[in-house]
């Protein structure tokens, strides 16, 4: 099911390449003749394609993938009428939700209506750019990579509450409210993450933040020290809430906000925001794989070694790339399937659990783990066996007893379906 | 990193925005005009309520608290972002061997800074500010004064 | 021979394309931030001013990235657009007169003096601006402008004292600001 | 097209401080005159980073302008808890009719 989604990326991005390669053997030596100020914006424009390329895919391969995994968690089916297992059901849905009518209320405020979408859209798709997915294959690997990105995911809020404001709904409104509220409070927590990062690294640099974790998989800044799983965890809550997703899909509430701030929203429109949520998913779930889990390194030194040296052949190159690419995003997979899972594993939480969950759990938390990790790199500078060793000791107690408790359940459930023998 | 090479990574960003902007608006106004019906029918421009004919306007007046859960975040936002260059600089002052005199100095800068602001955050907490439903006490102080003055108009989520 | 490795190597010198699209990018964010700024004085929906303003900041924080402050440019949208404008946003809906639509704003009474004063004020500054002969040098930022990094060492070494009072500072507003939005909270 | 200048980057932040002005003046809603002050400080901030560019060739400019920033943020938050009280107080945030200091 991953690997599905990953060799299909994977040609698209390489897509990339092999456009820059087709209008070099178009053009030839005429190349030249091209003024550069034309030729940097056409090949950047090249870049967009592939990503918008890379978004519509993945977000038509994980809605497909959300139905599927919230329908077996359930013990239903979901999708299978059309395409093999439901494949290409999202596809017939984003045919189905082009041909809409668009609708706009009576009384809305029109120019923001129409405005919306556009700054939700546009609050994301640049994230893009400092996204990696390989060493050779990235966008653009922009000095301030992480403090862009909180930067500018912090556009999107603003996108929600014009929606819901121009919309002059009020389920539009209290969702655009409930989710300005949400956006804003986890973006703190957020920044805190980001912050231990960069401390650590020295760098704002995605690329530089995966060379530091390069290596044996204990050089992943996961297990740097005993603090860092609490990062991770406040990250990963915090980029849950960014995203709207359960169990903080408070903005979008079905059962009780119709939809939230898009409830006036129909056909192209609708799915823009669906686009970029699902854009969004994506996003901060590579990032957390950067952040934290070594980002395209397989953790394993040799072959990272082997991988590296690529003096003179070509093809370990493209090797390498290919490894790397599919390691990211697997890793990014693997945190978007979490995401579902937890959507079907924990109930929707209320606003003022959502507020305590944030100021006054995450916040004092995040805080003393970020002091207590810089003192730690103040004692101990580019980490510590003793501390890893340490981390993965403690760590393991409630990992274990997680994975025990989610062992029982499932075989629990697997044996109702067993016939009893009688 | 040069100044040309800088700016070269925002044309990307740029180019990004423009290309983003560009797709939705083609989405939303060229692509789908051309393949969806438009059936006008006045019923259908009415605001959605659950069925019934929309009541009053829903630009309406929200609670304060929104208010104080958004001034906690904005104060936290600067303080993230003052913290930033001290992050990035942190690893190259704090000496290549632990505990050199400026690494310590640096770390305790950030250190009070960070106290500073977590005294706020106390004062907030333990006056009650962010609980979002009140303590019996607060909220009854909060009703007697609101027979008292008049305000009808609040919504409440 | 790799396109893409040409790209790079035109990207790491100066050059004509910069030259080129230097100027575009100034005009379009000073025209975005002017054009919105002149617009704020211009429409009566409150709400509508708040985007506008936002629009007018982000094309600042545009101009800030053109003069190579790209940290600067990034704590301004972080700060103005994703703060400061939902603050002000919360602001509008919270003082809503009446729960109808009261969106719009009064008609103004000061309009004629508040032109004729921002005209003055622009002849002021654009005469001394002109006038003046500011000393450019010749080397506008260091060619390795890693400037969160030297920020960083300015914020810990020159500027330590301004940066601790900061914090007094947050804490203060955070405070002041809570005290007072409490009491203006409970009265309502 | 000319060549980027300072002069290009002062007369834009004198301009924009103008606007700020004039928005100050004209406006009665107190959250407008809010924003017109924020423009002010923006424009301010404008110039420190001008002339970190083009004349001291330093980052103690932008340091400045973080701390506008800051400021702004400050100001903002109390201004608006301000607002609110005046709102409670007075039923309206128009700033002319605002004449009394207390009761």
């Amino acid at each position: 099911m991953i690997f599905g989604g990953t060799m299909l990326s994977n040609g698209l991005v390489f897509a990339r390449y092999s456009l820059a390669e087709w209008i070099q053997g178009l053009l030839g030596d005429r190349l030249e003749m091209i003024p550069e100020w034309i030729l940097f914006p056409l090949l950047m424009l090249a870049g967009c394609l592939v990503i918008i390329g890379f978004i519509t895919v993945f977000a038509l391969f994980a809605i497909w993938m959300e139905r599927k995994v919230s329908a077996h968690m359930q013990c239903r089916l979901g999708p299978m009428e059309v395409g093999f297992h439901g494949a290409l059901q999202t596809i017939a849905d984003g045919v189905k939700l082009l041909g809409k009518e668009d609708i706009v209320p009576r009384h809305a405020d029109k120019l923001l209506h129409y405005l919306a979408p556009i700054i939700v859209f546009a609050g994301v798709f640049p994230l893009f750019v400092v996204v990696p997915f390989s060493e050779k294959i990235l966008i653009s690997d922009i000095n301030l990579g992480l403090f862009f990105v909180a930067a500018v995911g912090a556009v999107e809020v603003v996108g929600v509450i014009m929606a819901g404001w121009a919309s002059n709904n009020k389920w539009s409104l209290f969702g655009a409210m409930r989710a300005a509220t949400q956006l804003v409070s986890y973006e703190i927590p957020l920044g805190l993450a980001f912050l231990t990062i960069i401390l650590l690294a020295g760098s704002f640099s995605m690329v530089d933040i995966i060379h530091q974790q390069e290596g044996w998989l204990s050089n992943w800044f996961l297990f740097h020290n005993p603090f860092m799983p609490i990062i991770f965890l406040s990250f990963f809550t915090a980029s849950l809430a960014e995203c709207k997703r359960a169990p903080f899909d408070l903005p979008e509430a079905e059962s009780e906000l119709v939809s939230g701030f898009h409830t006036e929203y129909s056909g192209m429109k609708f799915s823009i925001f669906f686009l970029a949520e699902y854009a969004a998913m994506y996003v901060v779930c590579a990032i957390a794989a950067v952040m934290f889990l070594g980002g395209w390194s397989t953790g394993i030194k040799p072959l990272e070694a082997w991988l590296a040296d690529s003096a003179g052949n070509p093809m370990r190159e493209v090797l390498s790339n290919t490894v790397h690419l599919v390691v990211i995003v697997t890793k990014s997979m693997f945190l978007v399937f979490v995401q579902m899972w937890l959507r079907w594993t924990l109930p929707r939480i209320r606003l003022d659990q959502i507020m305590h969950v944030c100021l006054k759990v995450l916040l004092p938390w995040t805080m003393v783990a970020m002091v207590a990790t810089s003192a730690i790199e103040l004692c101990w500078p580019g980490g510590n066996m003793v501390l890893t060793a340490l981390t993965i000791v403690i760590w393991s107690i409630p990992l274990l007893w997680t994975l025990k408790a989610i062992l029982d359940m499932t075989v629990g459930i697997f044996l109702k379906f067993v016939p009893s023998g009688r | 990193m040069t100044m040309a090479s800088m700016y070269f990574d925002y044309a990307n960003v740029a180019v990004f925005f423009v290309f983003a902007v560009v797709f939705v608006i083609l989405n939303i106004s060229v692509i789908s005009v051309i393949l969806r019906p438009t059936v006008e029918n006045d019923q259908k421009d009415t605001t959605y309520e659950c069925g019934e004919p929309s009541v009053g306007s829903s630009w309406v007046r929200f609670d304060m608290r929104f208010y104080t859960v958004a001034l906690v975040f904005l104060i936290f936002d600067v303080e993230v972002a003052f913290l930033y260059p001290w992050a990035v600089v942190f690893k190259d002052l704090r000496g290549a061997i632990g505990g050199s005199a400026t690494g310590v100095f640096v770390f305790l800068e950030a250190a009070i800074f960070l106290l500073i602001l977590f005294v706020g955050l106390i004062y907030v907490w333990k006056r009650g500010d962010l609980d979002w439903v009140k303590s019996s006490s607060a909220q009854e102080v909060d009703a007697r004064q609101r027979q008292m003055i008049e305000a009808k108009d609040e919504v409440r989520l | 021979m790799n396109i893409l490795n040409t790209l790079s190597i035109l990207a790491a010198a100066p050059s004509e394309a910069t030259a080129i699209w230097l100027p575009v990018f100034f005009w379009t964010f000073a025209l975005v931030s002017v054009l919105s700024s002149l617009a704020v004085l211009v429409v009566k929906d409150i709400v509508r001013c708040a985007f506008l303003i936002m629009s007018s900041l982000s094309g600042l924080a545009g101009l800030y990235l053109l003069l190579g402050a790209e940290f600067l440019a990034f704590t301004q949208i972080m700060v103005y657009v994703g703060g400061i404008l939902i603050l002000i946003l919360f602001g509008v809906m919270l003082t809503n007169r009446e729960p109808l639509l009261i969106k719009r704003m009064k008609a103004t009474g000061l309009v004629a003096p508040g032109v004729l004063a921002g005209l003055i004020l622009f002849t002021a500054i654009g005469y001394s601006v002109c006038t003046v002969d500011w000393k450019v040098t010749d080397q506008p930022l260091p060619a390795d402008a890693d400037t969160p990094a030297r920020i960083g060492n300015a914020l810990m070494s020159d500027f330590i004292l301004p940066f601790e009072m900061a914090s007094v500072l947050l804490l203060v507003a955070l405070v002041g600001a809570a005290m007072a939005a409490r009491r203006g909270g409970a009265e309502g | 097209m000319m060549t980027i200048g300072l002069t290009h980057y002062l007369l834009l932040g004198g301009l924009l401080f103008s606007i700020g002005m004039a928005i100050i003046i004209i406006k009665r809603n107190g959250v407008a005159v809010l924003m017109g002050l924020e423009l002010l400080l923006n424009a301010a901030a404008l110039n420190f980073i001008a002339f970190s560019h083009y004349t001291v060739g330093d980052v103690r400019g932008q340091v400045v302008a973080i701390f506008i920033i800051m400021l702004a943020a400050a100001e903002a938050a109390v201004a608006l808890a301000i607002v609110l009280n005046i709102f409670q107080h007075f039923k309206g945030i128009e700033v002319d009719e605002v004449s009394t200091l207390r009761d």
